[in-house]
């Protein structure tokens, strides 16, 4: 049976290693250090994006220029995308809770390889340095968004190749975390923790291991032949030295294709623990969403032709990537439909997470519905590379990946810092928070339809009202997370302590203390039962 | 509630619009009755209604059900989306052909009769058929009422076609992201009864013959059908190129075979700029941006700009 | 299944690591083999020419070096499992020997390239056409890439064989030797591919 | 578990064979395709490489005498991989 931890254990917050003070952490193997390590580092990098974001919400507020030059906003939306992409979203929810939480959640001491964590750590911040400086060397920021597409990323006279190294080393960490979760999940479960006994969360990270690694080394390979054009003037993609453009473009998306669902399958992971817990009752079809983790990662990695539809490609290549679009849609719909029956005949503690929950299905479903819309051929001539592709992947990314993970935030902090935030200014900040976002993407959509390009620093009288209303939604959802955050951040000192399972959830985390000791469990648990057992 | 104007300015908007209410409506359906779902049981089964949870583990069949007809539907989005598409790739035999040129940052469209506009002038009811040039990097043309677009990819033999259903002007814009002045890459397209294109098409074969006879007045209109003005001014501004601004006669140092040369700015070398921009250039400016206009500028048409040039060096 | 990495050595883990990171290894080197294939397709004729230029001498020779290198690694797994360490270490000795005469055969060959004004971004290869500059590109930058994971591999060698004389590896704990013989297998694989497509199919 | 079977210790002879087979398939690869037999030289190359490198795969890399999971692997990776090419040549073959 599972063993409460006694008293005599420190908790990894207060163990004194080695090392002292600041290196007692960025010399640390211990993946919940880690965990930290990244959650900071990424929150950081968050709110420069996301401020970038509102300057450029800023900009947009008015036809002309309003406080930036043309050059200024294209560089703001390619460190924009960059950041978001590479240094948020897709390290997001593995790094931060994968880290801290899936050894716990299958009972290991640590992962399969606590160096090469820590190892995968320094590449990010490497990476992402080289990313900032590309900014503020050579002759300015690159300016080609964060798809680097060939062959305006030769032309440019901005500094592509620090940015486009950074994305190459950060790609090595993505790849080194999900090899290392690969082999901790394969290696060190608990005994009795069958594949099918395993919680939901590490489902998706084990799903979303293979993608990083098989995917991944694509985006490596494209990113090298770019540089190796820009400096070599081998000829890969310059239609002047006879290559093709648009192999460029198969190949960037080989990778990125993929790498939308590296962003979302954990988040859809975090989600599947949260609504269990908050409704006191096993998961409905706990089979069914395993398997479609597995069916999202393997048919996910052959749509990406979708981002090119009007590129020219071959009618058989558009019939094919169309027709698997929309099939990739269903085992997405199959775990919305067994979240929602999940809350059938609950009993419903309705606690900050699970409002995230529900904020992240419905904004998911709008996130995803108009991924049909751009999946269906017709459509898409019209409404690709306008501001309805730009509504789309906020409300999925943001709404789908980011609510994932604010709602994870809210859920495991108790474990992670050992204190309770105050629900209300959490509650209060969410409200605020969710009103901007609607307003701020919501208004995009008929930007798009309208037939606004993505990209433009400047736009006709015609799509004013659109963006005022865009604009104004920005200032209220920067707001509304700024109460998130500042809550957060003050209930560190100010918090309650926490229990060691405050909101009465049934995994392997709510067994130990919060904050957890540093050898996680005295003894080993061994498993008996299914992860979600409120019987 | 959606769309500019509600008008089928092209023949396809009514395909497209098949596909999107489809879509769109079961979409809107589907989350308008998850969502209540949703709220319902949030409501009903809290904590305080329903204080003991009862376990269900699953249900096959439920599970089979809502994956069979998802996957019904999402077979007939695609269907309507492939459908509505398959017309742009056949354009009529008897359809008239059209180049457009794209280059940063400006459209030229070129007739069959050699006639050049930087306009998209078509008659009404007429299929047209574009072939698409891109002179440096990916453009894309895009006409929002026509709900069509295509990508011009340098170094790729293309082509979009369409056939105006309504009179009027409409906005063309690039959709593809082509460096700093994308946002200002636009043009009009401009749709005419067939005997009002006929005399247009009639006229002489160049654009400009009613630019006035203020001198210099032809080269800049010429300069501004081809787009010039993306990139040089004639103010002193530092665009991407260097401004026009007292440019002819002066004295400049140019790069040529990586070698620093000084020149005089005379006929000969502004000729050579603009057919052969890339043997010298100018120091402080990027090479390979500049295109080459040996396809659309005669040497006419240059000694017209240089006159225009001249008349900038009193300022 | 329990076993932690404090506690335990646990062999199987390093070696699924090992395994893992190949993976990532062939799909770098697939991407470039998409783009080898779309290339070749769209440029037969250039691709049959320049292809003939290439030695296939030089080539086969080079193939068998790395043949018998990888026997020779994989040999020595079993030198090192019947705890036979002089046997072990000569045959790492020869392997790295013949890692190091497949990097002077490579050079010698690029060097004669260079002679002939052949190498990226010269004006003599552009002035050949689009086809040659496509199938050059892509020779010395996927060679380049095998090369560069010849030395990281003969590193990685040297390295376990240092270990092996000073005793860290032997008959009960070999994995590392395993997972740098599974390295070098790795490139040679790569090659068995690279030699027919660059060399011989002309 | 894995444990016991990764002292398998393989005979030096099994790799000086497999070793003579390799050599021979170079050399048999080699000397067909400089006769001219058209598209052909492009199957029976990559034929010969593919039969090379399940050898190498198989005995070399010890896959034959490992848990059945690391060749299914393998074996996963390499279809994912012909799977992409072939998705990315449906638009080049059909332009
Ligand atoms: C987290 C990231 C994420 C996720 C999960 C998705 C999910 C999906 N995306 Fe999105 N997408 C992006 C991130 C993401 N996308 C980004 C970043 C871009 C832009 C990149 C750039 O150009 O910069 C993009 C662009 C993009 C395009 C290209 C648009 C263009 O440039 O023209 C397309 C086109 O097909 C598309 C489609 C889809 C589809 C069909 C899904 C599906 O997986 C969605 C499935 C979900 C649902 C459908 C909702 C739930 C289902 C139900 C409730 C049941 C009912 C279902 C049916 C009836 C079928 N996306
Ligand atoms: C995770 C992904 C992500 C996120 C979160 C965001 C967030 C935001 N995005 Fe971004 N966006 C992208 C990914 C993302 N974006 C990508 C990939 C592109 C494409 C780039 C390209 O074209 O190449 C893009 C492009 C893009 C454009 C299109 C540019 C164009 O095509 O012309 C716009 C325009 O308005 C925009 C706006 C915003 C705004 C206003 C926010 C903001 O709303 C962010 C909101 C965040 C906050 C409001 C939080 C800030 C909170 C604080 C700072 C709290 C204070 C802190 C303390 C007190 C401690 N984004
Ligand atoms: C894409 C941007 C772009 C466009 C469009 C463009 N130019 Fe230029 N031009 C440049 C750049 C950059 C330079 C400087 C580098 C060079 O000399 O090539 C330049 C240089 C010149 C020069 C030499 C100026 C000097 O100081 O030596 C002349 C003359 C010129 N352009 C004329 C024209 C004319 C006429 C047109 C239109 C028919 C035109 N340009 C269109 C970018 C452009
Ligand atoms: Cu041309 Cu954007
Ligand atoms: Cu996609």
């Amino acid at each position: 049976m599972i063993t409460q931890n006694s008293n005599e254990e420190p908790s990894y917050l207060d163990y004194k290693g080695k090392y002292k003070g600041i290196f007692g952490w960025i010399l640390s193997t211990d993946h919940k250090r880690i965990g930290l390590l990244y959650l900071f580092s990424i929150m950081s990098f968050f709110v420069i994006g996301a401020t970038i974001g509102l300057l450029m919400k800023f900009e947009l507020i008015a036809p002309g220029k309003t406080i930036i030059t043309a050059q200024t906003y294209n560089a703001f939306f390619t460190l924009h995308g960059i950041i978001m992409i590479f240094a948020v979203v897709i390290p997001g929810l593995p790094a931060v809770f994968g880290n801290f939480l899936l050894p716990i959640m299958i009972g290991a001491k640590d992962v399969a390889f606590p160096r090469l964590n820590l190892l995968s750590w320094y590449f990010y911040v490497t990476g992402v340095t080289l990313v900032l400086i590309s900014q503020f060397t050579g002759q300015g920021p690159p300016d080609t968004g964060w798809t680097f597409y060939a062959p305006y990323s030769f032309r440019t006279t901005g500094n592509m190749l620090p940015a486009v190294f950074g994305a190459f080393v950060l790609g090595f960490s993505s790849i080194l975390t999900g090899l290392n979760f690969l082999v901790t999940i394969h290696r060190l479960r608990a005994p009795g923790m069958t594949w099918l006994k395993m919680p939901l969360f590490p489902w998706t990270l084990y799903a979303t291991g293979w993608v990083q690694l098989l995917a991944t080394p694509i985006i490596g390979i494209t990113l090298l032949m770019i540089a190796a054009e820009r400096v070599l003037h081998i000829g890969f993609f310059d239609p002047t030295l006879g290559g093709d453009p648009l192999l460029y473009q198969h190949l960037f998306w080989t990778y990125s294709h993929p790498a939308v669902y590296i962003m979302i399958l954990p988040a859809m992971g975090a989600i599947s623990e949260i609504i269990p817990t908050f409704c006191h009752k096993t998961i409905f079809g706990y089979n069914f969403i395993v398997a479609s983790s597995i069916a999202i990662a393997f048919v996910g990695y052959f749509i990406w032709g979708h981002h090119m539809f009007t590129s020219g490609m071959s009618g058989t290549a558009l019939y094919t990537f169309s027709l698997l679009t929309f099939i990739v849609a269903i085992p997405s719909a199959i775990k919305v439909f067994n979240w929602i029956s999940t809350m059938h005949k609950a009993s419903i503690d309705l606690q900050t997470p699970f409002y995230w929950a529900v904020g992240f299905l419905f904004v998911f479903m709008i996130g995803g519905f108009s991924g049909l819309v751009l999946g269906s051929l017709a459509t898409d001539i019209h409404l690709h590379n306008t501001h309805f592709v730009v509504a789309h992947f906020h409300f999925i990314v943001f709404g789908g990946t980011g609510y994932a993970f604010f709602g994870a935030m809210h859920y495991w902090y108790p474990k992670i810092t050992g204190k309770m935030y105050d629900s209300r200014w959490a509650n209060i900040g969410l409200i605020i928070f969710f009103t901007g976002f609607i307003t701020l993407y919501g208004a995009m959509f008929f930007l798009g339809m309208k037939g606004m390009p993505r990209r433009y620093y400047d736009y006709d009288e015609i799509f004013h009202t659109g963006n005022i209303i865009s604009s104004l939604g920005a200032m209220v959802m920067y707001f509304g997370l700024a109460v998130i955050i500042i809550n957060l951040v003050a209930s560190l000192k100010n918090g309650r302590k926490a229990p060691s399972d405050p909101w009465g959830g049934k995994t392997l985390e709510w067994t130990i203390p919060s904050p957890p000791p540093v050898e996680n469990f005295n003894e080993i648990p061994v498993i008996t039962k299914g992860p979600y057992n409120y019987k | 509630m959606y769309s500019t104007t509600g008008i089928e300015a092209s023949n396809y908007v009514s395909t497209y619009n098949t596909a999107f209410y489809f879509i769109a409506g079961v979409s809107l359906l589907l989350l308008f009755g998850l969502t209540i779902a949703m709220l319902y049981f949030v409501f009903r089964y809290n904590k305080k209604r329903n204080p003991v949870a009862t376990q269900i583990e699953g249900n096959t069949i439920l599970e089979i059900t809502w994956t069979i007809i998802p996957v019904l539907l999402a077979l007939f989005m695609f269907h309507l989306g492939w459908a509505g598409w398959k017309p742009t790739t056949k354009p009529p035999k008897d359809a008239m052909n059209i180049t457009v040129i794209a280059r940063m940052w400006s459209f030229l469209f070129v007739y069959e009769n050699g006639k050049q506009s930087p306009d998209l002038i078509v008659p009404l009811n007429t299929p047209v058929k574009v072939n698409l040039v891109s002179l440096d990097v990916i453009h894309s043309l895009f006409i929002p009422e026509f709900r069509i677009k295509s990508d011009i990819v340098p170094g790729r033999q293309k082509f979009m076609w369409f056939m105006p259903e309504m009179e009027g002007k409409y906005k063309i814009f690039c959709a593809e992201y082509c460096g700093l002045q994308h946002s200002y890459m636009h043009s009009t397209v401009n749709v005419m009864s067939q005997e009002k294109f006929k005399v247009w098409f009639a006229e002489s074969a160049k654009p400009i013959a009613v630019a006035g006879n203020a001198p210099g007045a032809v080269g800049e209109a010429i300069m501004r059908a081809q787009g010039c003005f993306a990139c040089h001014t004639p103010d002193g501004t530092k665009l991407i190129g260097p401004s026009y601004l007292n440019l002819f006669g002066s004295q400049q140092v140019v790069i040529r075979d990586s070698k620093e040369v000084t020149v005089t700015v005379d006929p000969e070398y502004v000729k050579r700029s603009i057919l052969d921009p890339n043997a010298d250039i100018t120091k402080g400016f990027p090479s390979n941006l500049m295109q080459s206009y040996r396809s659309t500028l005669s040497d006419d048409d240059i000694l017209k700009i240089i006159e225009y040039l001249k008349t900038l060096n009193d300022k | 299944m329990i076993s932690t990495a404090e506690i335990h050595r646990d062999d199987e883990t390093s070696k699924t690591g090992m395994w893992l990171f190949l993976f990532t290894e062939m799909l770098l080197f697939g991407g470039l083999f998409i783009v080898y294939s779309v290339y070749r397709y769209r440029n037969p004729v250039a691709f049959h020419f320049a292809a003939q230029e290439l030695s296939v001498v030089i080539g086969t020779i080079n193939t068998i070096i790395l043949l018998v290198s990888s026997a020779t690694i994989a040999m020595s797994i079993t030198a090192i499992q019947k705890k036979n360490k002089k046997l072990a270490l000569l045959l790492l000795g020869v392997t790295i020997l013949l890692g190091l005469a497949f990097l002077v055969n490579k050079y010698f060959e690029w060097g004669e390239h260079f002679k002939e004004h052949i190498y990226p971004g010269s004006s003599v290869l552009a002035l050949r056409g689009q086809g040659d500059v496509l199938f050059y590109g892509l020779y010395f930058f996927m060679t380049g890439l095998h090369a560069l994971h010849i030395i990281i591999g003969l590193v990685f060698i040297i390295v376990i064989a240092t270990s092996i004389l000073r005793d860290k590896i032997d008959s009960e704990n070999h994995v590392l030797l395993e997972n740098s013989g599974l390295y070098w297998h790795l490139v040679d694989l790569i090659w068995i591919f690279l030699f027919p497509l660059f060399y011989l199919i002309t | 578990m894995a444990e016991n079977e990764k002292n398998h210790i393989i005979p030096y002879r099994t790799f000086l064979y497999v070793l003579a087979g390799l050599i021979a398939l170079t050399l048999t690869s080699v000397t067909l395709t400089q006769i001219s037999l058209g598209t052909l030289t492009v199957v029976i190359a990559l034929i010969i490489a593919a039969i090379k490198s399940s050898f190498v795969l198989r005995i070399f890399m010890h896959l034959k005498f490992e848990n059945k999971m690391f060749s299914r692997a393998v074996i996963g990776v390499i279809a994912l991989l012909c799977a992409v090419i072939t998705i990315t040549l449906l638009d080049y073959l059909n332009r």
